[in-house]
């Protein structure tokens, strides 16, 4: 394991890139920075080989039947993997985009379900992304399900969640048995804090490892090539991140 | 089909249904969407497609609802983007001023565009064992006639009044250059209408150059067109995010979105 | 990505089923068509989007069926327009030698654009009453669940192996331009691949220019293309109309179209 | 009633521009040169207030999504008119565009059903236009039904057939009745003529009149901005027809 200094966001994008090997066509919706410092990691860690349309930007998708063509390419199975998150997220990895509390009045109000509903649905590998990792964020069950992590026999499912990354660790998920399951606890937390502040149950192995550290030459890569297409599609977020790298230590 | 910048919103009477776009190129209606709330416009239906949360598009859904003028709202989210959550829209949902509609953005294109087809409704996958699902009437649970056993959901398709936006050009036949912006063609194939704002106006046929008849809403679906450069950004003198940040600062409270309301609506008539 | 040009035709096996447009524009790709026949492909599906009834999309239809490469065929009609019926189309479908299924065009579209939806079905008004309808097992006519008593016609939805055709341009990335030819993209993405061949080719990238990129099938949908200066009319020396005629009169016969297609076939060859 | 000569397209051209006044937008499909020649003569009598859309030619139509772009206008109530034929038609305005005898095997088969199994129903005048008025074409009962002239109470149809054009006379189509009635005779020929070469039976009024021959304006438009339109979207039939136009007498 490198001694190497990273920034947060370097290694969550170095887990997520992690999930996305092989795969032909990776979507990124939009405002998801970090999701999207994975994908186009693993698209230069393979020389362009994993196609990228990152949504928002004019020059991150090359779809010309507008914003339905991301779901038509979906409901064809041309996109591999989706990143989602959630205002909460639930141990059965429900999400709920929606809001807290009685519907539709309401505690808090968040923004809406967006494409959630579908893409959960046909995506094969949904990846969940939620910074912060509280029980707050993370309920024993969401108030609102904006789209559900499991399906009833016989629904149409050929998609789904396969992980969950926070600012803590990443868990699998295991559709089978319709659980999480801690997979990582990142450098400088405990599985202690993780079970502190996760409102839902999950699985545990014997000896959980520490997540690894993104290593010298995923550092280069992501501050070379992926740092300057970064920059054309999040400058303010890459200025942030890969000016601040040395700054942090693991 | 070419009408005086200020006729363009007395097209729209009170308790129309309007068909917004996305807002991520800049084709929101603003300058229109200040016109009817200077109108007065009372009990509109406002539709999504799919969302309205780009900085700007979110800001026009969110001056319509704080000005009293939206009795409903079907979408599949509304935010001011990357500047945060609409401040009108948020409290007029949290206190059951306006009726909301739940929807997934998939869903409301497949609604859209069986609407612009003039099917009367449409399937999708997904959705199943969703609350967004279980709260429609409008989306139904239906078996697959040729498939048996397995469960779809079938979608209403939407027929707006109206679709309202800005887009780049137009040319003097009234055809309206969209470019790859095809969410303004579903929008004015499934409204009944269509009052637009552009950017610039061409003395041309875009149909007499094969490059540009690619990117065209035929002039067949414009009901009036006005030109009106800087129509998806009136009111908005520097950077758009900060403009919108501060709208979003004072649109907390009713008093302050209020005495900004007032002070926009002013200053653009000026 | 880009491949030789006579490496297209073996990218289609046997059996499968092809999505052809109708051929309005030059856009029938007539050298991948002589290509089959002279590598013996069997049981062909032939899907037209939403019919093959221009001259030279009617004849390449033709010339398959003729030369036994074809068990079945999905069509809103088959002719060789202004020149007459397609004879070799009209004899087997007479003769039972390929199974036809009879559609309408606005039933195809549907069924494509759900089939690029990935929608398992949709609905279209109309069909009720004809023998269209009545002879499809693949259009049911259900309840709408919306609205009691209103019967409309489920349409399945249509996923070709492989979308075939010649469009004007691409570009050094595989972006395919295809104008306002938009039936090209809907093929395309209904299919689960697609083989192309266009008129040229441009070092640039389409979505550098907004113009161009409002008229491009992207890349991500292209299975093969190849540079092919005029494949939609290989083999087709002179006028149009006059060559389709010469061979409508020749495959009246079968002596006649296995003459015929015997001198293309080589003439092209050499 | 002018005594000009005119040829037989003028005079069915002039039939049918009776039909669409008042229209905002009247479609025609592939080759129907009569049924495009009649509804540019409406358009040049109203100064362009009827939007003319013919399909098979680039110039024919602005429209940019496609060949469905037709059928989704018509879908939605946008084209007032279109124009239908058919190998046969009986009766009951049942058009048969597939072939005679049995199905799939007929004896004769012709191309297709193409788009009429859906504008028949949708568009809310459709004129049938069928030159050859014989016992062949105009039968008792269609031998398949590309679509139907009527339908069942309860199913969606605000469109079908208005009128039936031949080279021997006009009739109107009772949507109530589901009968055509004679509604005039072409110049030139008679009631038994028209009775000995229809295989069905309609209903005839104690007079019917001679069908209107152009006057002399109507020749003029036609022969003039009709024809120069023409002649970019037809060349061949706007030569036969417009050059040919002084030869022929009423």
């Amino acid at each position: 394991m490198s001694a190497q200094s990273f920034a947060p966001e370097e290694l969550y994008a170095t887990v997520i890139a992690g999930l996305l090997d092989g795969l032909d066509h990776v979507a990124v919706g939009m405002a998801s920075p970090i999701p999207a410092t994975g994908a186009l990691l693993t698209q230069a860690r393979n020389h362009g080989a994993t196609r990228v349309s990152i949504l928002g930007n004019p020059k991150g998708a090359q779809w010309t039947n507008g914003g339905a063509e991301l779901f038509d390419m979906a409901g064809r199975g041309r996109i591999g993997a989706f990143f989602l998150s959630g205002g909460q997220i639930d141990g059965s990895a429900n999400i709920n985009l929606v809001g807290t509390g009685s519907y539709p009045q309401s505690d808090t109000r968040w923004s809406g379900s967006f494409g959630s509903a579908y893409l959960y649905f046909v995506v094969p590998r949904v990846i969940l992304f939620r910074w912060e990792h509280s029980r707050r964020t993370l309920v024993e069950q969401v108030d609102f399900i904006s789209a559900p992590g499991q399906s009833e026999p016989g629904v149409y499912r050929p998609g789904g969640p396969v992980a969950l990354i926070t600012n803590l660790c990443a868990f699998d998920y295991d559709r089978g048995r319709g659980r999480f399951k801690l997979k990582s606890i990142h450098p400088g937390h405990s599985l202690e804090e993780v079970r502190d502040n996760t409102g839902f149950d999950f699985d545990v192995s014997d000896a959980v490892p520490q997540t690894s550290a993104p290593d010298a030459e995923t550092l280069a890569i992501l501050r070379g090539p992926v740092a300057a297409r970064m920059r054309t599609l999040y400058p303010v977020f890459a200025d942030t991140v890969f000016g601040a790298a040395n700054a942090q230590s693991a | 089909m070419f009408a005086h910048p200020s006729d363009l919103a007395a097209q729209i009477g009170d308790a129309s249904a309007i068909i917004m776009a996305k807002g991520e190129a800049p084709d929101t209606p603003l300058a229109i969407v200040h016109d009817l709330i200077r109108l007065g416009r009372r009990n509109l239906h406002i539709v999504t497609l799919p969302a309205c949360a780009n900085p700007v598009s979110g800001m026009a859904v969110d001056m319509l609802i704080g000005s009293g003028c939206v009795a409903s709202i079907e979408t599949s989210g509304v935010s001011l983007g990357e500047v945060g959550s609409a401040p009108q829209f948020t409290n007029a949902v949290r206190e059951g001023r306006i009726a909301i509609t739940d929807a997934t953005c998939p869903a409301l294109y497949a609604a859209v565009q069986a609407g612009a087809k003039g099917q009367p409704f449409t399937t999708l996958r997904g959705l199943i064992g969703s609350d967004v699902e279980r709260h429609r009437e409008d989306y139904r649970v239906i078996d697959n006639p040729f498939e048996p056993g397995d469960p779809v959901v079938a979608i209403k398709a939407i027929n707006p009044d109206v679709a309202v936006f800005h887009a780049p050009a137009a040319d003097r036949n009234g055809n309206i250059w969209i470019g790859r912006n095809r969410d303004l063609l579903y929008a004015a194939q499934s409204a009944n209408r269509a009052v637009i704002t552009v950017e610039e106006v061409h003395d041309t046929d875009y149909f007499d150059d094969d490059k540009m008849a690619a990117g065209v809403l035929p002039a067949a679906y414009v009901t009036a067109v006005a030109h009106v450069p800087g129509g998806a950004r009136t009111g908005i003198p520097g950077r758009i995010s900060e403009h919108v940040a501060a709208y979003r600062q004072a649109a907390r409270s009713p008093e302050g979105f209020a005495s900004w309301m007032s002070g926009t609506l002013s200053q653009v008539a000026a």
